[in-house]
């Protein structure tokens, strides 16, 4: 009848358009709708949009889906989502909004009730992609009010599958079923959130049976997990790549020295020794003893089979006679010294990668230090440009591989935006082109194209060297099962009944 | 240089008060009707003291009257808050910086606890040695034999030397804090309650010793006890405080054949003798007042069996009632 | 002899230490009368306290009674239960203690002190507990004791406190009062005012009443009897006049000849040699031995007790002369 | 009745210690813990720290396993890192040691300096010490610390740094107390009368007088930080994660616990637990031993 | 009195001031909120409005005196992440952490306490003994080591009790509480524990040695002379003399518990403020970590107002207006 979900995370409001992050977007599912979805792996699917089209080179049509209703009844309406792509940019005192999504957009014309155009400045082609980042509010409900009103639950009224029914923070989100839900209909009357921050917890949780599943098992806990029988495991790829930045940019960086302490030229500039740094990495012995096997060796910035990935990219592999090798050719026959910097609290294993990746730099020649710090302190010193090796995350949630190559390999640029994340200033203009090229190409196949050869020529380059795909896992009670999600996200509808 | 006629301290209507202000908040409280107020004692009132080369005077009151404050101010560890006090007839306050370090080292102190007033982590060697040392009245070489002529001196067996202060009996102790004091070569000792916690066969033993540093030194002693025994036995005169004053100053035999002030009477009056059997205890009436908040007029009139209407409003004056003696009672206007 | 009200007989109390056993009282043997004021004069560490103590039933591990009786009122104590021990104490003896900052719980107001006390022993209401307290208040001279029983301790001066304790005592008219040093740590002023007290109290009420000092001279105005202790022995015994005038015991002699007084004004006080001994392991013989002038080979041994008359005895080889005198009248 | 010996306060002292069989078992685990700890890199098999002698394939090995090249045998296993966990735990114990260690002594130090000094000045001096000193007290010790670190990063030096904020508060507060009971006693006028000059007075007599206390306070201080450090690093704060001290390695193992890899945490955590409740059985006896309150 | 309170408030009032100022400057240092807070691909204009729109582009001491000003009629500003007023959203977490706190106080106290008193009076046989090992076990083990092994053993193992979480709670007063139900009491119980420890050794190492202490006063052999029975001697007047030290400590220790309870609901992810304050500090949420620090002092600064009052309750000899 009611089921309790264990979660690593909580909303920070249930404001779907405060803060853009994995916990609010995940729970905002519960309560709003999508006008388009993303199934598992991430493709596009109808949501209250049924179907969505180009028609004309700066304007997309949108139809509604009829008969769905509000929670408290009224009827979902053009309105809404006119009310809705307005009022993204206006939230106050957002950290972090959707504005991105809604950025390229000149007018939102209502054709009928059903029928909604949005007309852009330029030719938009990413612009479905866009609209599956958020959620549609009514207007009915939502003009006005704050984000606290979200909070209450005065304003949280969508069109999703479950009604709030309270929200006690840090403690629990308790949602009841939305009989009158145009999708599929939930098995359950109620359901319980808690979040549980700590894994070690979590995993108890799901053992004691207090929760009935519980995402982000830790890879440390699956073996074990597995052979308990009143327990079920899914596991799944997902889109979070863990990579290494380099400083390839400036001629001094800040942590390298010679081996004798002195100061030296970045020798990162050098793309023999960025690939010589890639060769000397062991990716399987990182998934298999760090992760547990819970980890895909990875090849590029986003998984196989997504849009805009190349067939002819493979996993670096392990080769430190290679590395060596490279590294002599590029003038540096013993080595240098060098910190990795990571965060320890943000990513799966994070401190223990990044460790290990030391460890391994270490054994070709390249001394290495560690030194972690909780994402607070780390993600502001990495964007201070502090550091020359790093150790980041990256999860493509549009489920393409073209915002990523804006972010991480384009050429670091404020006005244009791009390069936001290119926190070691690779700078390639064949990489710039190609992607600018893409970005306003609608046609779906050339878009794609001009993607894959932009990733193949950053990638080739070493622009950044990529680690591994994590692989989620959702802890159930027997006679449950989860479907995995490639965002990581934990969802009802996801959950398979026995 | 001390002819017999100056004397060797005098206090000229020294004070001492002790006095705790009121601080920010204290004050904002008086001032929005809270009742807290300075607490003042005046531990010393405007006494008049003097002590001849050579002499033992005694200081006797109850406790709580200022015997010790007084002790402590004329051996220069306390400073007064008003008056002068005279070293050989120098006002102290206009001493140079040499002339008062003679001072203060030819005043010694000696005190009532003989547990107290050892350093407990220091040996008898260095707790001894340590100031004749820093006063340069001997040098290291000859510390040894410098301590060995000291501690002789105060009957102390000089091989226990390096022993600590907690493995000698409390009589053994006294002796080496009369030794610490003697090892500066004092002229004078001010003895505070320095038998009081001595059994009556040490306390003999103490007191006989001090009489014979006396004998042979001629030191100057200023002998504060409560004990009016142990003060017949060994002063030559004595002074009676009540409350901060002195009530009375007499010779000895004076004092203890005709006590003059009514305080002075009672007091005596109350003293246990071996030669008093089966008496009938009369004594002195009422509580010894809080030096916080004293009567007024003579502090004595509240217990007074003479009191008189000018006793609760003026304080009695100082005056010689017999040759060599001083009284402070309305009884003598 | 079955009349006397106390009668202590070779009376052993040990404290069982890590050091050794510490023969703190050492077989002495003592009767107190009803009406008596016994003095007990000794030195520091000699074992007053601890016969006191003893007495009372209250010596604190690891001391233990060792040996000997205690009758009171033909009663023996020592094989009592612990009940019978509580209902005796502060109902037939009462004790008063030296400091009389410590002896009162600083937490507790005087009337809860008082009134446990009377209802230890007896079941009465509060009202009436209250009122013999207030009662007893007045008796031992605290003005307005009605308003002074509501008070805490630390309101009270010494001297009061010491009032207060002695009020306490009283409160079940115990037939004895065994009063540790109660005046030594107090003003002489002070003291006088509670020995005139005490003075009244027995004389009103037939009390008997142990002192315990170690002042001679207190003793020489108060008591009837007195008896002198030295290392955890009762030396010498016998009317305050006697004992006195006529010390046999050399130390006794010692010990009055010590006392500083007018009479001996400037001149050298007599001195005891040496310290008092460790009680740990004391060497067989005369404990007074090592410091007497007059020891002699015979000292070896312990002295027996010799009776010149009537509770008049001595326990030493070498006594000085007995100089028959009568004693003097009871003051009544 | 004194007891005349002939001994000194210290060696009595020292004798009364081991009168206690506890604290002297104590005493002795703490002392080979220590001798082992400061041998560390005499006796481990191998350098924890060194990230060439580690090798990831060797990760999570069971106690008793030999490495992949046969050159050592993991007595007590190998944590995620392929680090032998006996040589990371006498390495964590050196850290752990050092760390209460050092930061007790320079807080004692600083405290003691500031609480003297406050009370040898008094008046405003004083005042404004020690209305520091409270400001510094009315913080939860963990929260400043936990905010320093956020601040300052890891460090074993930063950690140290921490820990003396924390700390040295109290130690001014001890003291200073300590010398206001002691400089009131009668030793102390006795040497003020002799005309000794106040600073030796303050130094010589005064100081030594309230040693007893502060080495008993700073025993169990010492066991306090070395918990506080581990604390830290068990919530990410504190060591850097290549120098693990006895706290982080538990907290590395943390996530390894349910998961059968119980020797990554759990031996850590035993060889911590013995250090503190020897530290603190030898605390504890030394206060019995020198708490002049039980003695006269 | 008056003059007392009168300097405890002024004195808490710079307490407060100052440690904001500390706060404030040393968040400051630490890093730039937004950074953790942006989504990653955001573009530098997104980047530099978020900035302005939290204030974040003002110099310092700006921020300062407007955070100052509403501080001052009770505005704390408003949650980076949650954009919430953060007294607000601290407030509703309080009570969570302070039943967690009353709770282990009150088993530090109610277990604490006798432990100790029994092991003061039988100090020489095998109870004494083994309370005060215990005590000592309870004194020396980490907080966060104990958390974790009450969860193995009770949750994991046993399966008695939860492993996290606050349980069902009903409101008493207004105020949310778990005690009153079962689900809750059982949820409560382990935090609750791994709290309390080690202020239970406190407490019994504090009553034991005020028993000993006590025990050998002369008041106590004179209530002994008096004939009163041991259970009385004990039981009212060493129980009220030792009480006023224990009290003392652990009042003042009430404040500490508060703060450590940041370990306890980290583990037991017990939804109080503690953990509310790690997780801020991991995302720089100043106005919650400030805001939660002066509430934390000011509760602190209550406490011992409070058991400085009690103290003259207890002990009759202390006069409030006397400190210092
Ligand atoms: N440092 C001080 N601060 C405040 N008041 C003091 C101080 N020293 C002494 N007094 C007060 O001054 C008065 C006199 O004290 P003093 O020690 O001189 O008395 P005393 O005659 O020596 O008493 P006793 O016989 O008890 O030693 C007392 O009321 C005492 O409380
Ligand atoms: N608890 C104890 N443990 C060991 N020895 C003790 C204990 N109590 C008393 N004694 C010893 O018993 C002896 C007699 O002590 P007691 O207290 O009776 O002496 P006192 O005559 O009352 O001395 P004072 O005049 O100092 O009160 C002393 O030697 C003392 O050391
Ligand atoms: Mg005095
Ligand atoms: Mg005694």
């Amino acid at each position: 009848k009611d089921l309790t979900l264990g979660l690593k995370g909580e909303p920070t409001s249930l404001d779907p358009h405060f803060h853009n992050v994995t916990n609010n977007n995940q729970q905002a599912l519960y309560l709003f709708d999508k006008l388009i979805r993303q199934d598992s792996r991430q493709k596009l699917q109808p949501g209250l949009a049924v179907t969505w089209k180009p028609i004309a080179d700066t304007t997309w049509e949108f139809k509604l889906r009829k008969g769905v209703t509000f929670h408290d009844g009224s009827p979902f309406t053009a309105e809404d989502v006119k009310f809705t792509l307005e009022r993204i940019p206006n939230v106050p005192n957002s950290p972090s909004s959707f504005t991105f999504a809604v950025s390229a957009i000149k007018e939102v014309e209502i054709v009928d009730p059903l029928t909604i155009r949005v007309h852009t400045e330029n030719p938009a082609p990413l612009l479905p992609r866009m609209f599956a980042s958020f959620t549609i509010v009514s207007k009915k409900n939502a003009q006005g009010m704050t984000t606290e009103d979200f909070n209450s639950g005065k304003a949280a009224i969508g069109t999703g599958p479950y009604k709030l029914v309270e929200w006690v923070r840090g403690d629990r989100t308790v949602y009841a079923r939305n009989d009158a839900y145009w999708g599929e209909k939930s098995p359950w009357e109620k359901i319980i959130i808690r979040p549980i921050t700590n894994d070690g917890t979590r995993v108890a949780s799901l053992k004691s049976g207090d929760v009935d599943l519980i995402n982000f098992v830790p890879p440390a806990d699956v073996k074990h997990l597995e052979k308990d029988s009143g327990i079920k495991l899914s596991k799944s790829a997902s889109t979070r790549l863990i990579y290494l930045h380099l400083d390839s940019n400036r001629d001094v960086t800040p942590t390298v020295t010679g081996n004798d302490g002195s100061v030296i030229k970045n020798p990162m500039k050098d793309s023999r020794v960025r690939k010589a740094i890639s060769k000397a990495i062991n990716r399987e012995a990182i998934a298999a003893r760090i992760m547990e096997g819970l980890a895909i060796p990875a090849s590029q910035m986003v998984p196989d089979g997504y849009a805009g990935t190349s067939t002819k990219l493979k996993a670096e592999p392990y080769d430190p006679q290679g590395a060596k090798a490279l590294l002599t050719e590029a003038g540096y026959p013993d080595g240098f010294k060098i910190t990795i910097h990571g965060p320890n609290d943000r990513y799966v294993n994070d401190g223990d990668i990044a460790q290990a990746i030391a460890q391994m730099l270490t054994k070709v020649g390249i001394r290495t230090e560690v030194n972690t710090m909780p994402k607070a302190v780390y993600f502001g010193r990495a964007s201070a440009l502090e550091f020359s090796l790093m150790l980041v995350g990256w999860a493509t949630d549009t489920g393409e591989q073209s915002n990523c190559l804006a972010s991480l390999l384009h050429t670091y640029d404020k006005e244009k935006g791009f390069g936001a994340s290119n926190r070691g200033r690779y700078s390639n203009p064949l990489v710039d082109q190609k992607l600018e090229e893409a970005l306003v190409t609608v046609d779906p196949a050339k878009h794609n194209q001009l993607i894959i050869e932009a990733t193949e020529i950053g990638i080739g380059d070493t622009g950044i060297v990529p680690i591994h795909y994590q692989v989620n896992v959702w802890g159930s009670r027997k006679g449950l099962a989860y479907n995995g999600r490639t965002d990581g996200y934990t969802l009802p509808r996801e959950i398979i009944v026995k | 240089m001390t002819d017999a006629a100056t004397p060797f301290v005098r206090c000229e209507n020294i004070s001492r008060v002790f006095e705790k202000k009121l601080d920010f908040a204290g004050k904002m409280a008086r001032s929005l009707g809270s009742n807290v107020r300075e607490e003042r004692v005046q531990a010393v009132d405007s006494v008049n003291l003097r002590i001849m080369p050579g002499e033992v005077v005694s200081l006797v009151g109850e406790s709580g009257c200022g015997k010790s404050t007084l002790g402590r101010m004329i051996c220069g560890i306390l400073a007064q808050s008003e008056g002068k006090i005279f070293y050989k007839g120098k006002d102290v306050a206009t001493m140079s910086v040499a002339e008062k370090l003679d001072y203060a080292i030819n005043v010694q102190m000696i005190f009532q606890d003989p547990f107290a007033s050892l350093n407990p982590r220091k040996r008898v060697r260095k707790i001894i040695g340590e100031a004749p040392l820093f006063h340069g009245l001997t040098t290291a070489s000859e510390l040894d034999e410098y301590l060995d002529g000291v501690m002789n001196q105060c009957g102390l067996d000089p091989s226990y030397k390096n022993r600590y202060p907690h493995q000698f009996s409390g009589g053994q102790r006294q002796r080496i804090g009369i030794a610490r004091a003697m090892a500066v070569q004092p002229e004078c000792l001010v003895c505070d309650e320095s038998v009081a916690a001595l059994d009556v066969s040490i306390q003999a033993q103490i007191l006989n010793l001090f009489m014979e540093l006396r004998e042979n030194l001629n030191l100057t002693c200023l002998f504060i006890s409560h004990d009016l025994g142990v003060v017949e036995h060994i002063s030559d005169r004595i002074a009676v405080m009540y409350l901060g004053r002195i009530v009375e100053s007499a010779p000895v035999d004076d004092l203890f054949d005709a006590p003059f002030h009514p305080y002075t009477q009672a007091l005596l009056n109350e003293v246990p003798r071996l030669d008093k059997r089966g008496v009938d205890f009369s004594p002195l009436v009422g509580e010894i007042p809080s030096p916080l908040d004293p009567p007024t007029g003579c502090h004595f009139h509240p217990r007074c069996a003479h009191a008189m209407e000018i006793c609760k409003q003026e304080v009695p004056q100082r005056r010689e009632v017999a040759p060599g003696r001083w009284a402070c009672c309305h009884l003598n206007g | 002899m079955s009349s006397h009200l106390l009668d202590i007989r070779n009376l052993q109390t040990n404290f069982y230490t890590r050091a050794g056993v510490v023969r703190a009282v050492n077989g002495i043997s003592l009767t107190v009368d009803k009406g008596e004021v016994l003095g007990l004069v000794g030195e520091s560490g000699s074992g007053k306290s601890v016969t006191g103590f003893s007495i009372m039933g209250l010596v604190d591990p690891p001391g233990r009674v060792a040996g000997g009786s205690i009758k009171f009122k033909d009663k023996e104590l020592l094989t009592q239960t612990d009940a019978e021990w509580r209902d005796f104490r502060g109902n037939h003896v009462a004790m008063i203690f030296q400091d009389p900052m410590m002896t009162l719980n600083p937490v507790l107001r005087i009337d809860t002190q008082m009134i446990e006390a009377i209802r230890a022993h007896e079941r009465v209401s509060k009202a009436e507990a209250m009122r013999r307290s207030v009662e007893a208040l007045g008796m031992v001279g605290i003005p307005s004791p009605e308003e002074r029983i509501k008070s805490y301790p630390h309101q009270f001066s010494g001297g009061m406190r010491q009032r207060v304790a002695i009020a306490t005592g009283l409160l079940n008219n115990p037939d004895l009062i065994i009063a540790d040093e109660p005046t030594t740590a107090l003003d002489v002023t002070i003291q006088g005012q509670i020995l005139s007290e005490m003075q009244k109290l027995c004389r009103k009420t037939d009390m008997a009443l142990i002192w315990i000092t170690h002042d001679l001279t207190v003793i020489a105005g108060l008591a009837q009897r007195v008896a002198v202790m030295y290392a955890g022995m009762i030396i010498e015994q016998g009317p305050v006049q006697d004992v006195l005038d006529n010390p046999l015991h050399p130390y006794t002699e010692g010990l009055i000849g010590s006392v500083p007084g007018r009479n001996r004004r400037g001149q050298k006080l007599y001195q005891i040699p040496g310290t008092t001994p460790s009680l740990i392991d004391l060497p067989p013989g005369c404990p007074f031995r090592m410091r007497c002038p007059r020891a002699t080979d015979v000292c070896l041994e312990v002295p027996p007790v010799t009776t010149y008359a009537e509770g008049r005895e001595v326990c030493c080889f070498h006594p000085g002369e007995y100089q028959s005198q009568p004693t003097t009248e009871r003051s009544s | 009745m004194a007891v005349f010996n002939s001994e000194s306060l210290f060696w009595q002292a020292v004798k009364e210690f081991f009168e206690s069989r506890v604290a002297t078992i104590g005493l002795i685990v703490l002392a080979i813990t220590i001798g082992v700890a400061l041998a560390a890199p005499y006796i481990s098999p191998q350098n924890p720290y060194d990230l060439m002698g580690i090798d990831i394939m060797d990760s999570k090995l069971t106690p008793g396993s030999a490495s992949l090249d046969g050159s050592i045998t993991y007595v007590l296993g190998t944590d995620s890192q392929g680090r032998d966990m006996f040589s990371a735990i006498l390495y964590g114990l050196r850290i752990s040691l050092g760390v209460g260690v050092v930061s007790t002594l320079i807080a004692l130090v600083l405290g003691a300096v500031i609480g003297l000094w406050a009370a040898y000045q008094g008046g405003k001096t004083d005042a404004f010490i020690m209305r520091t000193v409270d400001l510094q007290l009315s913080f939860p010790a963990i929260l400043v610390a936990l905010i320093l670190l956020a601040i300052l990063g890891k460090g074993i030096d930063k950690i140290i740094l921490a820990l003396v904020m924390v700390q040295w508060a109290y130690y001014a507060r001890a003291i200073r107390s300590n010398v206001l009971v002691e400089r009131n006693k009668e030793y102390v006028e006795a040497a003020k009368c002799l005309a000794l000059p106040q600073r030796r007075i303050m130094f010589s007599h005064v100081l030594p007088n309230c040693t007893p206390e502060l080495i008993v306070i700073s025993t169990v201080k010492v066991a306090g930080a070395i918990a506080l450090e581990a604390t830290l690093s068990f919530l990410g704060l504190g060591m850097p994660i290549t120098k693990p001290s006895l706290g982080l390695l538990i907290a590395n193992g943390f996530k390894y616990l349910q998961s059968g890899y119980y020797w990554i945490s759990v031996y850590p955590g035993v060889a911590l637990l013995i250090l503190i409740v020897c530290i603190n059985l030898v605390g504890d006896r030394l206060r019995d031993v020198l708490n002049p309150r039980l003695k006269r | 009195m008056l003059a007392f309170l009168i300097r405890r408030i002024t004195q808490s009032a710079v307490v407060l001031l100052v440690m904001s100022v500390l706060v404030f400057v040393g968040v400051f240092y630490i890093g730039n909120p937004i950074d953790i807070l942006i989504a990653p691909d955001a573009t530098p204009a997104e980047y530099a409005r978020a900035v302005s729109e939290l204030g974040l582009d003002k110099p310092l001491w700006e921020q300062y005196f407007v955070f100052l000003k509403g501080a001052l009629q009770g505005n704390f500003g408003n949650s980076f992440v949650y954009n919430e007023p953060a007294l607000q959203i601290i407030l509703t977490r309080l009570p969570a952490t302070l039943e967690l706190a009353f709770t282990a106080m009150f088993m530090a106290v109610f277990l604490g306490i006798p432990l100790g008193m029994v092991a003061g009076i039988q100090h020489d046989n095998w109870i004494g003994r083994n309370i005060m090992r215990f005590s000592i076990l309870g004194f020396s083990l980490p907080t966060f080591w104990v958390g974790l092994m009450l969860i193995i053993i009770f949750s994991v193992q046993l399966g008695w009790l939860p492993s996290g979480g606050r349980g069902e709670t009903v409101e008493l007063m207004g105020i949310p509480v778990s005690f009153l139900t079962w689900d809750g009491l059982r949820h409560l119980i382990l935090p609750a524990t791994n709290l309390a420890l080690f202020k239970t050794s406190l407490a019994i190492r504090l009553s034991r040695a005020g028993v000993q202490e006590n025990l050998q006063m002369d008041y106590v052999k004179f209530a002994r002379a008096k004939g009163l029975s041991n259970t009385r001697i004990i039981g009212l007047h060493v129980m009220k003399n030792i009480m006023i030290p224990v009290i003392t400590v652990l009042g003042m220790e009430l404040g500490n518990l508060i703060a450590f309870a940041v370990v306890t609901e980290t583990i037991f992810s017990w939804p109080g403020m503690g953990k509310l304050v790690i997780d801020s500090i991991g995302v720089l949420d100043r106005p919650i970590i400030v805001a939660y620090l002066l509430i934390t002092v000011t509760m602190f600064i209550f406490i011992n107002l409070l058991v400085d009052v009690f103290y003259s309750i207890l002990d009759p000899r202390v006069r409030l207006g006397d400190e210092r």
